[in-house]
């Protein structure tokens, strides 16, 4: 539940073109949002690679967050719609390791959407919230 | 400012306090002073202040003069101005609030419009239903005497039309209605 | 199909001075394979005067009926199970506005339960799906099916259809539905035959209860109707509230003498003049208990109207001596409050 | 991991004036990255990092201190990337062992704790120290620019680039939808401030745009698609058919004269004219070539007719003739699609379309034009009689939130002009009603004061209605306007015999499709969006596709030439450069893990990805590779590697934005 002072830290991989600008429109716009997302600019979405999110997870983040140009808006043409079925089978793979859904976000927002990015980070900030902690690292050790 | 009103805080400026009396979001802040509404105001004629007035004054902390007025009285909440208002401001909404606050100082001179609906709730409040024209034939009486005169042939026809009931029914409910009043006033109370 | 039912809040005023309007509303439900189904012990919406005094008990006692009716919905194949009918357009706004602050406004939501459970009820915001009469009519029915019942098209009678304001405004409707020029009410008239006069006042204000704040404002909202109406040559002003038919009908000699004018258009309610167009009589209806006589007009389509009942109605001796019909005050109030106490 | 103990990396945390110092304590940041992130040999702060100054504390620190590796935390690099790679590149480091760290849009404008900002901003700072460790000295790829140009949307914004850029040599493609040049602004009878006619200075410029020798017309012609990228697209344009053969058509206009079908014109005379099925927009056409409007030809509709062939004199009109599809290649695109206008229809309470004499400012451009229907006459729906009295109503679907939020820029202006049409040609009363007069541009506001010296009335309110419904007397038969006089605080009831709105402009309907076409995306409202609102204006975020005009928000029409202009002259530069370096960001197989599996091969959108059956291997082409990394994230053996985004860097990038000591800093 909010309020409990847990702060969950979250790994974002914004697309280069869309998603990455639409952080820069929020910040021009000085939308205030949750600051616990750091996020990691890559040139298309479609350049995540799976094992990005679960070397996230494994290092101590407690969500992942992605995010690209909507589907038919790709710089690349389609190259989201391949970002969109990679998600898909990831969450599976999340979900045997026992990974929430909540924990792994797809999130489409164009160069001019700002606030529906920032509206979207705080979101997810307080769903994880409310999911408490993941601890993998530790378990990782332990 | 945004969002759901906040639990009325210490010191208010008159702004504040009006937008903490609205439920849901006023956005008087919002107002551009452009007079849809006063425009729009089937009874702005009449009103001492448009609405758009009335705002400006709000901003400028004219308290008294704005509780004093009688344009949240001459609403006839046809909400015109709230659904043209190119600045989406919750106008309707805001006159309600004024309403209410001109009540607790007594602001407002007439008290003609005060008290229609004291005895409207004052119907509710102890049958659970009111009716229109008991009420009007009533608040005539003590405001209007001769208004009575003017309105006689239809006191008449609604009686002998059958639409005419001196009181109203009451419903089985009452003591629990009368409980739920007595609370949510209390709340209130805390909240002013 | 079967019978569609819905919870109905029939309103104060459509307990008595709009008594026609429930009348007519339950006249044409059955032909149309409706069932409104009255909600248990529903009280006074507040009306625009409750909040104009306190605003978390008039949300309290609007919601109260909410609670009222999503404790028993009137059980139903379709989806409509919570639809909640009001014919009245001021109860309407007020439920469906509670609901709606109730929804976006968590700590009025919060307040409002309090108070509630003072009462022993409670209302989770948007159990119920608040719906205007003539919103079900015009979306639910439909102009093919209403066609199907009509025997006696309303050929010839010129209607202005009025809306008034509280259900074209706020933006509370989820139906299709334009604030300043909507074409509901015309089509359903048109469709039961009538001719639908382009009326631009249709959603103008009635002037709501001006007429006891000042007279002056509230004769003058209620004179721009009616000689809009006249203007357009309209033998009838068909209305979809109570509020709307009493400033109209019942006012509307008093404007007169206050501008000295002469205006003379009836008022009636869409529900009867669905009630005609379908062939019931006009008695079952409640026509002939509007003040403006609205017989000349229906004599148009062939409608026998009968006399209006001098002889029932308020007994005699109160017609002889001169005397107003009006309760004493002081004793009254005093009366209310001694039986109020259980 | 060897390069970790070679790599000596300098940190620059930048104040940004107090842009970032206002929340993140730069100092601190500067002080903690030198003493804990590895490899750091110099870690500094200053005011203005893309200051010269601070650009040579980092070329100074690369000579003095040998650094090999350079980070930058200050505003986005989509802002100062370019300015610190060329600050490294004089330095003699390769420019991409730089890496940039955006702490003021991600950091200080977007959080107001001081304590948490700095934390992320370490946060992000690691990460970029982690990654920049990594990256690899890279060269630019250079492309030859395509000197041809394709300028879509034929009004006066892409006329004046279209102009400038075949002056100066380059070929240009001209597109236009309509059967003419010309846009809006051939529309028009006066153009404010200096009221002079349209006609007289557009005409011109259709003329020679129509004639130059550098400039392909392709008029009544859409883009259908667009394939490749800066430097060299290669176009699609469907050219729909005229049925008029133009190498024999000699534009005399028989055809329109005998064509018998009239027919509403809905787009040049905004509704309020007449044209033929086989007609010319305007007199002045360019080209002077008509077209056959097939939805509304007799003879396409009913298989007989054919006035037009009959009197043809030189045999031109061609019934069979089919769409054409041209192709074409160009080095740069520039965009200048122009606007809508704002349907009035939508605010119903103005009445117009159930009020007859409520007009729309297109209408009453055609009412007052010369050329117009009425031959510029200002007179009622009725077509004869003349108004007495006449209202403008500024702001009509602008500036509210029911329509359009933003303002029309062009529409105070416009409605100054009409006013000043209306007392000119009728001497009637005329009333403006505004919110606010916004005159703000070079001898506008002289405009406004000139237009009051005519005895313009003013009125400050928006209006609230237009209504026939009369109350009082002297209102019958008239349109009411009713308003709150806001100078007054008294609600007015103004009779007059005709209202004009000044509608808003809109974005194209179909904007949102023609930026998917080019690559290019559209505002919340709707408008191209470009790349810098204040530095880059007329370009976009997609390397040779340029914006002008309305079509990259509402403007009057000096800013639509200036913007043509300006888009142009950037155009022109990349054409002088002959060619372009591109990001070295290019995916590429190593043949030796390469497995053959095949399974990037239909990653690839741009056919960049080849499998070579002989060595049973995939090859990848760095001329079509775009950089977007796809493949490389799909490779199973990890056979393919990305450029500047490699594994490793992003890798390190994560365990540098996740170090666990700032974690609990956050959490504290």
């Amino acid at each position: 539940m909010p309020g409990n002072g847990f702060e969950p830290v979250i790994v974002g991989f914004t697309c280069n073109w869309c998603s990455y600008r639409a952080a820069d429109t929020a910040g021009m716009a000085r939308i205030k949002y949750a600051p616990n997302v750091r996020l990691i600019r890559l040139m298309c979405s479609g350049r995540l690679d799976p094992q990005f999110v679960l070397k996230a997870l494994a290092e101590g983040a407690d969500a992942v967050f992605i995010s690209g140009c909507h589907p038919g808006d790709c710089h690349y043409i389609e190259q989201n719609y391949k970002t969109m079925r990679r998600y898909e089978l990831l969450k599976r793979t999340l979900a045997q390791l026992g990974i929430e859904d909540g924990r792994v976000k797809l999130v489409w927002a164009s160069a001019a959407e700002g606030a529906i990015l920032a509206e979207e980070i705080n979101k997810m900030v307080a769903e994880v919230k409310a999911l408490g902690p993941l601890n993998w690292k530790l378990e990782a050790r332990s | 400012m945004a969002g759901p009103v906040p639990s009325v805080p210490e010191r208010l400026s008159f702004l504040d306090a009006v937008q903490a009396r609205t439920p849901g979001e006023s956005r008087l802040l919002m107002c551009i002073q452009c007079g849809t509404c006063g425009g729009s105001c089937p009874s702005g004629a009449d009103m001492q202040h448009t609405p758009r007035h009335i705002f400006a004054m709000i901003r400028a902390d004219m308290r008294d003069e704005v509780l004093s007025s009688n344009t949240p009285w001459y609403c006839v909440s046809c909400y015109f101005c709230t659904v043209r208002c190119p600045q989406d401001v919750h106008i309707t909404d805001i006159m309600y609030t004024l309403k209410r606050m001109s009540l607790v100082g007594h602001s407002y001179d007439s008290s003609t419009a005060p008290d229609f609906s004291k005895m409207f709730i004052n119907w509710v409040e102890n049958y659970g239903r009111a009716f229109e024209l008991g009420l009007m034939s009533q608040h005539m009486l003590r405001h209007n005497p001769l208004g009575v005169f003017k309105i006689a042939d239809m006191g008449i026809g609604m009686v002998t039309k059958g639409r005419m009931a001196f009181t109203p029914k009451r419903i089985q409910g009452i003591a629990g209605l009368k409980q739920i009043i007595a609370k949510a006033k209390e709340l209130e109370e805390s909240h002013d | 199909m079967t019978d569609t039912r819905y919870s109905y809040f029939p309103g104060c005023s459509l307990e008595r001075n709009a008594e026609a309007y429930h009348k007519s509303s339950m006249a044409i439900a059955g032909p149309l394979g409706l069932e409104f189904v009255e909600i248990e012990d529903w009280n006074c919406c507040g009306a625009t005067e409750y909040i104009s005094l306190h605003m978390l008990a008039s949300y309290a006692i609007i919601a109260r009926n909410l609670a009222q009716a999503a404790r028993h919905s009137p059980g139903n194949s379709q989806a409509s199970a919570h639809d909640l009918v009001a014919p009245c357009s001021a109860c309407y706004l007020n439920l469906s506005k509670c609901d709606k602050y109730m929804r976006t406004d968590a700590d009025l939501a919060e307040k409002v339960n309090l108070a509630l459970a003072a009462g022993g009820l409670s209302y989770k915001p948007g159990s119920v799906h608040v719906r205007h009469l003539l919103d079900v009519l015009v979306n639910d029915v439909g102009c093919s099916k209403m066609k199907a019942q009509v025997t006696r098209p309303l050929k010839g009678l010129r209607v202005a259809p009025y809306y008034g304001c509280l259900i074209s405004r706020p933006g509370l409707r989820t139906d299709e539905h334009d604030p300043e020029y909507p074409t509901s009410l015309d089509d359903l008239l048109a469709c039961l035959g009538a001719e639908v006069v382009d009326f631009p006042l249709k959603t103008h204000c009635c002037g709501g209860h001006m007429t006891q704040i000042s007279e002056g404002t509230g004769f003058e909202l209620i004179r721009r109707l009616v000689k809009g109406a006249a203007d357009y040559h309209a033998d009838v002003i068909v209305t979809v509230c109570p509020m709307c038919q009493l400033n109209l009908d019942a006012f509307q000699g008093a404007m007169n003498r206050y501008f000295k004018t002469a205006y003379h258009v009836p008022v009636l309610y869409f529900t009867q003049m669905m009630g005609l167009a379908f062939g019931r009589d006009a008695a079952s209806l409640g026509i002939g208990a509007e003040l403006v006589d609205a017989r000349p007009a229906l004599a148009k389509i062939g409608v026998e109207v009968p006399p209006p009942p001098e002889a029932e109605g308020a007994p005699k001796r109160k017609r002889d001596d001169k005397s107003l019909p009006m309760p004493k005050m002081p004793k009254h109030e005093a009366a209310a409050t001694r039986e109020a106490k259980p | 991991m060897k390069r970790l103990d070679e790599a000596r990396v300098g940190v620059y945390v930048c104040h940004c004036g107090s842009n970032i110092s206002a929340t993140v304590d730069v100092e601190n940041v500067a002080k903690w990255a030198g003493e804990n992130l590895p490899n750091v040999i110099c870690a500094r702060d200053n005011k203005f990092m893309c200051s010269s100054l601070g650009q040579e504390l980092i070329e100074k620190d690369i000579k003095e201190q040998g650094l090999t590796r350079v980070v930058v935390a200050a505003c986005s690099p989509h802002l100062h990337e370019a300015t610190f790679r060329g600050a490294c590149q004089r330095a003699g480091l390769n420019p991409y062992l730089f890496d940039m760290v955006s702490i003021r849009e991600q950091v200080s404008w977007v959080i107001s704790d001081r304590a948490i900002a700095t934390e992320k901003a370490k946060a992000l700072i690691s990460g970029g120290v982690r990654r920049v460790i990594h990256n690899e000295p890279l060269e630019p790829i250079l492309v030859d620019i395509n000197p041809n140009v394709l300028v879509v949307g034929g009004g006066i914004a892409g006329i004046q680039a279209a102009l400038e850029i075949a002056d100066s040599g380059s070929h240009v493609y001209l597109v236009e939808r309509e059967p003419s040049l010309g846009g809006h602004m051939a529309q028009f009878d006066k153009t404010f401030p200096t009221l002079d006619c349209s006609a007289c200075i557009l005409t011109p410029k259709m003329y020679s745009a129509g004639n130059h020798k550098n400039i392909t017309l392709l008029t009544y012609s859409e883009v259908e698609k667009v394939d490749g990228f800066i430097g060299n697209f290669t176009v699609k344009i469907r050219q729909r058919a005229r049925k008029v053969k133009i190498e024999l058509c000699t534009g005399c206009g028989a055809c329109e004269e005998k064509c018998p079908k009239k027919v509403v014109d809905d787009v040049f005379e905004a509704g309020l004219g007449f044209r033929k099925a086989i007609y010319r927009p305007f007199p002045q056409a360019v080209p002077k070539y008509p077209v056959i409007d097939v939805e509304n030809c007799t003879f396409f509709q009913r298989g007989t007719c054919k006035a037009c062939e009959k009197f043809c004199p030189t045999g031109a009109i061609d019934f069979k003739q089919e769409d054409e599809i041209i192709t074409v290649n160009v080095g740069n695109v520039i965009l200048a699609t122009g606007f809508d206008l704002f349907d009035s229809r939508r605010i119903p309470q103005y009445g117009y379309g159930r009020l007859a004499n409520v007009f729309t400012s297109l209408e009453f451009e055609r009412l007052s034009n010369a050329a117009g229907p009425t031959g510029g006459k200002v007179v009622l729906r009725d077509g004869v009689t003349v108004p007495q009295s006449v209202a403008i109503v500024h702001c009509a679907g602008s500036r509210d939130r029911n329509y359009n939020k933003y303002c029309s820029a062009i529409c105070c202006m416009q409605s100054l002009k009409f006013a000043h049409l209306v007392k000119e040609r009728t001497g009637a009363r005329v009333y403006n009603f505004y919110i606010d007069i916004r005159t703000s541009a070079k001898a506008y506001d002289e405009f406004y004061q000139h237009i009051i010296e005519e005895g313009i009335l003013f009125v400050r309110g928006k209006v609230a209605e237009v209504t026939d419904a009369a109350r009082l007397s002297g209102e019958e038969g008239k349109l009411i306007v009713q308003v709150e006089d806001t100078l007054v605080g008294k609600q007015r009831r103004i009779p007059v015999d005709m209202v004009i709105l000044s509608a808003g402009l809109e974005p194209r309907h179909d904007a949102k499709e023609v930026g998917k076409k080019f690559g290019i995306s559209c505002s919340m409202d709707g408008w191209f969006i470009e790349r810098h609102p204040k530095l880059d204006p007329v370009a976009t975020m997609t390397d040779g596709i340029f914006i002008a005009g309305a079509c990259q928000g509402p403007k009057d029409i000096p800013a639509a030439v200036s913007q043509g202009a300006a888009a142009a002259a950037r155009v022109q530069g990349l054409i002088s450069q002959r060619q372009i370096s591109l990001e070295p960001v290019r995916a590429s197989v190593d043949a030796e893990k390469c497995s053959g599996c095949r399974i990037c091969n239909t990653m690839c959108p741009f056919n960049a990805i080849a499998f070579l059956a002989d060595r049973q291997v995939t090859e990848i082409n760095p001329a079509l590779c775009q950089g977007c990394g796809t493949c490389v994230s799909a490779c199973p053996a990890g056979a393919i590697t990305g450029t500047h985004f490699s594994n490793e860097q992003i890798m390190a990038q994560i365990e540098g934005v996740l170090m666990l000591d700032l974690r609990q800093m956050a959490m504290a």
